[in-house]
């Protein structure tokens, strides 16, 4: 005979479950539409999507209720709403680039938009809960709806690069789990923060198994931050992927990532466990460095950008590391700022996409932007301009992020891996340069396999129009953002 | 049995799967492995729990089996896909882009 | 007054400005009229400086405007007017008027007439400007400024083209026997200017000291300060001025560049290489006697020196064949006892040895460039002879130079040169003495060993066309002689004007303390003389009996060949420092900075590319490679974490 | 009037937006209108600048990034005038003096832009700001170099570019280091320069500091060894490009010694002096051989003008008055002349495609106006008396023999050194018989040659003979930057030092 329990609604605090909700219910009235008539444009369902990213976005703004619900297994705090803001207004960017001039397979399914929903829904969850099972859901939702994604596009070499992120996540989330079952077993809850009172607590007993738990969780996190080892998947996927889901794989997935490590290893940075660091530092470094060289190396200018976003990511993560509030406020800096800039970069590798297949097989080959100066001066020199900004050549939007995190490891005292920032910076431009020598120093080939401007058309255009609006001028408003991001991240205690 | 032995279990079998992943070149064979792996957690989360005297390990094991199965659902889908392409689910097959 | 001051100045540099309007167009004969006209101007006015200046005794003194102001350095455009500079200026002026007026004459045929003028009329103003300025950064300023006039006049012909440098003493342009007085104008030319460089930078350290010990760089300032430094102090800033005196006087070891300037025009030889530029040095030292006074050591330094260029040089000149050599060499051994006279304290001595010297040997240059215009550009004399009836007021004035440089009475050479003679012995410099006596005797010799093969004995030319060394030698234009006049009567009479230049000059310049016996000095005269007048009378003799001085034998002989290539002083420059330095410098830019400093910085650059290629590697594409790279990392982190586990 | 600056270094950015639009066969006038403009601005900055006002002047400020410090905050002293007005000049020069024939439009709209970043160095009084221009400037030479330079054109860009930007970020650590040290001093953050020269830090962080900032100035100034960049730069850019680069580009660097690294880091200075100026005396002596051995006559100009920037470091770090003035007058000078010389050499690489000193001879026959014009510059160049080449040379030398007679008598081997390559190169091309029938029919300069050259040439004369409108502001502002080193010193021994150069009767 078991009494009945009664839950006060108001405990729940469903607002903190709102916005996925929103997503959620988005994705199935899409579906729904498509039931009752199949021939619909695919502008509607980007408009629909749009419009539901568009509440949802109200919803997280707006939201102003308690940290924790739904039997705390929510946990909304500053850094989770910045998160969702970043994610719902990338996403509605980048869904945009679904309006492109050719017709592409992906788009022609509403199932397309649904899954796209699911998926922000997923990282939602991710980034706004402190609860592994929750986190862990959350993360293979987003997962498996982006490998649907990717596997859409419909060519053989996306179905590829499908399959191995699949493997490759499915191992990551075997990790994931098998982390989480060690701290589960160490302090017999799930929930980060509870787990790290515990550790405490008990003063970091069974030292060696917190260790293998950290481990595992680096294996998983790493895998969807693309840190190095843990980054193989990163070029191959995003070259499988259409240019306009690399750049947003390149950019939403990993500020979710970012969250959660962030929420998970403040549980050893705080206490300044010299192995996590040690550990962190090393990865971060070389993350920084090596998909850097391999850059350098590269002859496929989305290849290029893919191991550059890896090194980006690398940078980020850097953050992580120090540690301190301005170094948190430095990655979300840094990322919106590199958001734009990476909307813009691969947008305009979208413009240039055609469905000729060109040289060895590569769509966006160097040569295919050689001499684009002469033909089309304005594309050309927004794409240096981007270069420029992900180069860090002030006064581009990335350089204030680069300079504000910079920055934030000389306060803190990691002058070394500031240097090596600097370093790295340097080298990384040689390959944008390579792009912009390409552009606006060589001569164009005539070779008909080498289309640009194929696939441009006003609402690309419009995109690409606002992220460079946002890196020419970023200047004016790095001081308002920061002034927001420092509120949010404040509140949260990091 | 007490809980270390669940536990030493749990591990051989993670690592049983583990090394499928590496060693099988066969997509559905890796495909197998990685549930291995994940069930090898179902097993350690299910006794941790009855330890603790709390359902939460009960409960994740429960999330663990759902992604699992739609994990499998997902996998197969792709490889469908590549087999129509390609007639094989060697996973050498997939080896058009790198560097 | 100080309007004359500043046409004295002036005059030149609006003449050569004038000139150089005209610079690239053909021969304008108004262009050689107004320069000269306007050197007149400037000569009458530093004459009329002349007759205030021995008439009221005080100096006029000016300061036109600031020039470099900063910090504590605070250098004007000052000009003084006082016994000394006086002297100079009129000596430069006239010598300068009456070159100008004879290169008329010279130039005429000229295409680079106008450009010419503009150059000599600017190596006026910039002379001027050294001898008039009231302190060290002016007088620089002038230094540096005469030395590009040089540079611009040695090497005004030069279109011509190297000649090589050969073993064969008659053609190698390092051999006074040659034809060829240099390697190319020029090469003449920037050897001149890099070496009156090299001394400069002396020059420059030694101002450098004054302003860091002194704090300012005005005459009147430095000297009255100048007691109150360090005798070591001293020492060094006497002999930084002095290396700088050394460049432009061509003392040993910057000797070489003067033989070699005689590839300029001849009135620029006569301008420049004799009267005005060479004596800059001595100028100098004589300017600065308050420093030297000080320093004895120092003194006798430089007189010693001297002795030995002036020996050295009259050596050279004893067998060369180069006219103009000749008189390079006779300028160089003078220049040589007025540095003695300098370095052993008698300062009036030196400047009034100066000023007559100028006359003479001007005018002697002059006479040559007659010759060498009417034997059209003919320079071996062994190729001339016989000119006295084709040209007989060049014969007589050159003649008359010749006997006031070997230093005859009552020719000015011999007031001068006698008394530099009489320092020397007075002050117990008795080696000094001896080898300037012997000097005087060589002067003599080779002064008419130039003019006995010149004007008499057989003409070593033919009067047939056909023949290649066909001549039609002829007297120039009268103006042109009526130039040289003045120089010649000066060249005759300016020792007689001795006293009242002594009771001018001593006013700044330390009157002379040696003291020797009446008998004594009639001793010193008797036998100056007499090795001076034994040196022409050999000459002439030697001449008459068999028409020429040295025999074939003699010619092999090892002595002959070292004077003859100038103590091989080109070829050990050559050899010691232009060629190791080119060598260097291509060391320094092919191994150095190509081969090890650019290939280090590039193989940074491709070391990491390099390693971008192999790190590539990682990328296999192989999707259980990519599994076993993360098994891998999580591998190597757990055995991390048990090595670190274990530690606690 | 208060926004001069502002208008100084926006104007030539919104002209180059504008030039978009105007029809690329007028371009040329357009340019050159723009750039007058500029300098007749810039020349109007000065009449309204008050000579005996050492502090800054003009200035604006504006927060742009207030919660880390970062400002928008302008001004100009003596140091900086004169960089400036020689910027606006040289860049109205050059434009005139153009002869580019390809896509002259992008080239003129790159010249303008360029022209905003340079102005914008010398004025910014914001670390950040400065940085920012700084670096921006790369951007464009980058854009001239490889895009009408010579066949190497891609690969000396490149190297330029990295090169300098690798240097000038270790630079940037430092200046984050230098705000981080700022806000723990006063608990507020600033990148404001005047800010920054009230902190007084210790001897070692103003090393390491000294260091950072070392990187990024000497690369570009360049200081043998970091200098391999710039005989490819020069080598390669098109006329207009060396000019400026060797007029302005290059006196960023030095500009920056003077600006950051003194005032900042006193003490490190005075430590740095000896180092520094053997450094210098390398470059001075090492470089001009280098210079000698070259067959290429914009190569010699090119080692030359590094030779002559190691004579303004060793002005700089003579530390007193008469050499940082000294330097600052070279770096005018040395803009002007080494600008006119790689015009010159544009000059006859117009008429003849190349630059190889062994295909002339005999020039000054047939082009006697273009010989007279090299020959003046050439003594600028070797830095005789009355022409602006001397002052800025005799103050340098001046100043450093306070503190080492050794050392400046060695670097006044650059006055010889300088003579040997300058009237090699001279004796070559412009000597001689016409030993190439080609030569025999060149046409001398004209039009807007000359135009481009005169100007120059009256400069060089008239400055040489009367520095004066120069110094005075300079002097003024630099007594006061000494004042500012011997206040802030730390150590005795430093405060000594820079006393003791400054005083006369102390030189040992």
């Amino acid at each position: 005979m078991i009494e009945p329990i009664s839950i006060d609604l108001a405990s729940l605090n469903i607002p903190s479950l709102a916005p996925m909700l929103v997503a959620i219910v988005g994705a199935l009235i899409i579906l729904c539409i498509d039931l009752f008539s199949k021939k619909l444009d695919k502008s509607l369902y980007v408009m629909l999507t749009i419009l539901f990213l568009m509440i949802d976005l109200g919803l997280v703004v707006g939201y102003t209720g308690g940290t924790r619900g739904f039997f705390d297994m929510m946990y909304v705090d500053g850094i989770s709403i910045l998160s969702q803001i970043i994610i719902l207004v990338a996403s509605a960017l980048f869904i945009l680039l679904a309006l492109s001039q050719k017709r592409f397979h992906e788009y022609r399914y509403p199932e397309y938009f649904a899954l796209f929903m699911f998926m922000i829904a997923g990282f939602q969850f991710m980034v706004s809960s402190d609860s592994l099972i929750l986190i862990f859901v959350g993360l293979e939702t987003s997962s498996m709806a982006l490998y649907t994604l990717i596997a859409m596009h419909n060519r053989a070499r996306s179905t590829e690069a499908a399959i191995k992120y699949f493997t490759m996540g499915a191992l990551a989330a075997a990790f994931f789990a098998f982390g989480s079952m060690i701290f589960y077993a160490l302090t017999g809850s799930v929930e980060l923060s509870i787990i790290s009172e515990v550790l405490v607590a008990s003063n970091f007993d069974n030292y060696p198994i917190i260790l293998i738990g950290v481990v595992f969780m680096i294996g998983a996190l790493g895998f969807k931050l693309s840190l190095v080892p843990f980054h193989i998947w990163a070029p191959d996927v995003y070259d499988g992927s259409s240019s306009a889901l690399a750049g947003f794989m390149s950019i939403v997935p990993k500020i979710a990532g970012f969250i959660v490590a962030l929420r998970f290893f403040e549980i050893f940075i705080a206490v300044e466990n010299a192995w996590v660091q040690a550990i962190l530092y090393i990865i971060v470094v070389i993350t920084m460095t090596i998909p850097n060289m391999i850059a350098l190396v590269q002859t496929d200018v989305k290849r290029m950008l893919a191991y550059s976003s890896i090194s980006h990511a690398g940078f980020a993560m850097g953050a992580i590391l120090i540690g301190t509030t301005q170094a948190t406020s430095a990655l979300f800096l840094y990322w919106i700022l590199f958001l734009f800039t990476n909307l813009g970069s691969f947008a305009m590798l979208w413009v240039h996409r055609s469905k000729k297949d060109v040289l060895n097989d590569s769509d966006h080959p160097f040569e295919k932007f050689s001499g684009l100066v002469k033909s089309s001066p304005i594309a050309a020199a927004i794409m240096g301009m981007f270069m420029l900004s992900l180069a860090g050549v002030p006064p581009f939007s990335l350089f204030w992020g680069k300079m504000y995190l910079i920055g934030s490891a000389v306060n803190a005292g990691y002058l070394i891996l500031a240097l090596i920032m600097a370093v790295n910076s340097a080298i990384a431009v040689y390959y944008y340069l390579k792009l912009i020598v390409y552009m606006f120093l060589k001569d164009p080939v005539d070779d008909d396999r080498m289309v640009v401007m194929g696939n441009v058309n006003t609402t690309l255009k419009t995109v690409i129009g606002i992220s460079v609006m946002i890196t020419v001028a970023s200047i004016i408003f790095i001081d308002p953002l920061l002034e927001m991001i420092n509120y949010y991240v404040q509140i949260s205690g990091y | 049995m007490i809980l270390n032995d669940y536990l030493i279990l749990s591990t051989i079998i993670f690592v049983i799967g583990l090394i499928g992943v590496l060693r099988r070149k066969n997509l559905i064979m890796l495909f197998f492995a990685t549930e291995i792996m994940l069930n090898a957690v179902n097993i350690a989360l299910a006794a941790i729990s009855k330890f603790h005297g709390d359902l939460t390990g009960q409960m994740f094991a429960f999330f663990i089996i759902a992604i699992a199965a739609s994990e499998v659902a997902i996998g197969l889908g792709l490889l469908i896909l590549w087999f129509k392409r390609r007639n094989s689910i060697d996973l050498d097959t997939l080896q058009s882009m790198e560097g | 007054m100080e309007g004359f001051l500043y046409t004295a100045l002036f005059a030149p540099l609006v003449g050569s400005l004038i000139a150089a309007l005209f610079g690239n167009s053909p021969k304008k004969l108004f262009v050689g009229l107004i320069t000269s006209g306007l050197l007149a101007t400037a000569m009458i006015a530093s004459l009329i400086l002349l007759m205030h200046v021995f008439s009221t005794e005080h100096t006029i003194h000016v300061t036109m405007m600031d020039w470099i102001v900063i910090g504590n350095v605070n250098i004007p455009f000052g000009f003084v007017v006082d016994q000394v500079s006086v002297v100079m200026m009129v000596v430069v002026t006239i010598v300068s008027t009456m070159v100008h007026i004879h290169s008329i004459g010279y130039m005429d045929h000229d295409k680079g007439f106008n450009r010419f003028f503009s150059y000599l009329s600017a190596f006026v103003f910039s002379m001027m400007i050294l001898v008039m300025s009231d302190n060290f950064a002016g007088l620089f300023i002038g230094w540096e400024g005469v030395g590009l006039c040089s540079w611009l006049l040695i090497g005004f012909w030069y279109h011509k083209e190297d000649k090589e440098v050969v073993d064969d003493m008659y053609n190698s342009p390092y051999s006074t026997l040659s034809p060829h007085s240099s390697i190319s104008p020029g090469y003449a030319a920037n050897e001149a200017f890099i070496m009156n460089r090299v001394a400069d930078l002396g020059m420059l350290v030694g101002i450098f000291l004054i302003f860091w010990n002194i704090g300012s760089l005005q005459y009147d300032v430095v000297f009255a300060e100048i007691g109150n430094l360090g005798h070591g102090l001293i020492v060094a800033i006497a002999i930084f001025l002095f290396i700088g005196a050394m460049g432009k006087s061509a003392q040993f070891p910057f000797n070489a560049w003067l033989a070699n300037a005689m590839e300029g025009p001849t009135p620029v030889s006569a301008l420049i290489h004799a009267a005005t530029m060479v004596t800059a040095g001595v100028y100098l030292v004589i300017r600065a006697n308050e420093i030297f006074v000080v320093v004895p050591e120092v003194g006798y330094f430089i007189a010693s020196l001297g002795a030995f260029v002036a020996i050295g040089a009259a050596t050279m000149a004893l067998v060369a064949t180069n006219m103009k050599k000749i008189i390079a060499y006779s300028t160089l051994s003078q220049l040589g006892y007025m540095f003695v006279a300098a370095g052993l304290g008698a300062y009036w001595v030196a400047l009034f040895h100066l000023a007559t010297h100028a006359f003479f040997k001007s005018v002697l240059f002059l006479g040559a460039g007659n010759v060498m215009h009417a034997m059209n550009d003919e320079i071996n004399i062994k190729k001339m002879g016989g000119l006295k009836k084709y040209m007989p007021h060049t014969a007589l004035i050159m003649t008359v130079a010749s006997v006031a440089l070997a230093g005859i009475y009552p020719l000015a050479g011999f007031f001068s040169k006698d008394l530099i003679l009489e320092v020397a012995f007075g002050s117990h410099a008795y080696i000094l003495w001896l080898v300037l006596w012997i000097t005087a005797g060589l002067t003599a010799f080779y002064s008419f060993r130039l003019v006995m093969y010149v004007f008499h004995g057989k003409e070593n030319w033919s009067h047939d066309k056909e023949d290649d060394n066909y001549q039609h030698p002829h007297e120039t234009y009268p103006f042109v002689i009526a130039a040289m006049a003045p120089l010649a009567i000066l060249a005759v009479s300016a020792g007689w004007m001795e006293h009242s230049f002594v009771e001018m000059v001593t006013k700044v310049l330390p009157v002379l303390d040696i003291h020797v016996s009446t008998g004594t000095f009639w001793a010193l005269v008797a036998v100056t003389s007499a090795i001076a007048l034994s040196g022409i009378a050999f000459a002439v003799y030697k001449f008459n009996k068999d028409g020429q001085y040295y025999g074939e034998k003699m010619k092999d002989t090892f002595v002959y060949r070292l004077l003859a290539n100038q103590y091989y002083i080109p070829y050990l420059m050559e050899r010691v420092i232009i060629k190791p330095y080119l060598e260097m410098s291509k060391v320094s830019w092919k191994e150095v900075d190509l081969k090890i400093i650019d290939t280090f910085v590039d193989s940074v650059a491709k070391t990491i590319y390099n390693m971008g290629q192999g790190s590539r590697a990682m990328q296999t594409g192989n999707l259980s490679k990519a599994l076993k790279w993360m098994t891998l990392g999580v591998v190597i982190l757990l055995l991390a974490a048990a090595a670190a586990g274990n530690l606690k | 009037m208060e926004h001069i600056l502002s208008i100084l270094i926006f104007f030539p950015a919104v002209a180059a937006l504008m030039a978009f639009i105007v029809d690329k066969d007028s371009i040329r006038v357009y340019g050159i209108t723009v750039a007058a403009i500029e300098f007749v601005l810039s020349a109007y900055m000065w009449y309204m600048f008050d000579g005996n006002n050492a502090g800054m002047q003009f200035t604006e400020f504006m927060p742009i990034i207030a919660q880390y410090g970062i400002s928008y905050n302008v001004g100009i002293d003596g140091i900086s005038l004169f960089l400036i007005i020689m910027t606006t000049f040289m860049t109205m020069i050059s434009l005139i003096g153009l002869t580019e024939k390809r896509d002259l439009k992008n080239l003129i709209i790159t010249v303008l832009f360029l022209e905003m970043t340079m102005v914008g160095v010398f004025v910014a009084l914001d670390a950040m700001i400065f940085y920012v221009f700084w670096e921006l400037s790369l951007v464009p030479m980058l854009y001239i170099v490889g895009a009408w330079g010579g066949n190497l054109r891609i690969y000396a860009s490149i190297k330029f570019f990295l090169y300098t930007f690798l240097g000038s970020l270790v630079m940037l650590v430092g200046m984050l280091y230098l705000a981080y040290v700022y806000s723990q001093t006063t608990g507020a953050w600033s990148f404001n320069l005047m800010d920054w020269n009230m902190l007084i830090l210790p001897f070692d962080m103003q090393m390491w500091l000294f260091i950072a900032f070392f990187a990024g100035f000497a690369i570009k100034v360049p200081m043998v060894p970091f200098h391999t960049w710039l005989p490819y730069a020069h080598g390669q850019a098109p006329t207009i490009g060396s000019v400026i680069l060797a007029a302005v580009l290059l006196k960023m660097g030095t500009y920056g010694f003077i600006r950051f690294s003194l005032p900042l880091f006193p003490d490190a200075s005075v430590a740095m002096m000896i180092p520094m100026g053997v450094l210098a005396l390398i470059a001075i002596i090492y470089t001009a051989m280098v210079a000698y051995a070259q067959e290429d006559m914009k190569q010699v100009i090119a080692y030359s003008s590094v030779s002559h920037m190691g004579v303004i470091i060793l002005g700089i770090f003579a530390l007193n008055v008469e050499g940082i003035g000294g330097s600052l007058f070279l770096m005018i000078s040395h803009g002007i002349v080494s600008g006119a010389l790689f015009m010159l050499v544009g000059v006859i690489y117009d008429r003849r495609h190349t630059k190889m000193m062994s295909e002339f001879g005999g020039l000054a026959a047939v082009m006697p106006m273009y010989a007279v014009v090299f020959g003046i510059m050439l003594m600028a160049s070797v830095g005789l008396p009355l022409t602006i080449g001397f002052v800025g040379e005799f103050l340098s030398l001046l100043g450093f023999f306070a503190v080492s007679p050794i050392l400046t008598v060695a670097a006044g081997m650059t006055i010889i050194l300088g003579a040997v390559y300058m009237l090699v190169l001279y004796k070559k091309t412009f000597f001689g018989p016409i030993t190439n029938p080609i030569n025999k029919k060149l046409e001398d300069i004209k039009g807007r040659e000359v135009a481009a050259l005169v100007p120059l040439v009256m400069l060089v004369v008239y400055l040489g003979v009367y520095p004066k409108p120069i110094l005075d502001p300079v002097n003024n502002s630099v007594k006061q930057l000494v004042q500012v080193m011997h206040i802030k010193a730390i150590t005795p021994e430093a405060k000594e030092k820079i006393a003791s150069v400054n005083t006369i009767g102390e030189a040992k």
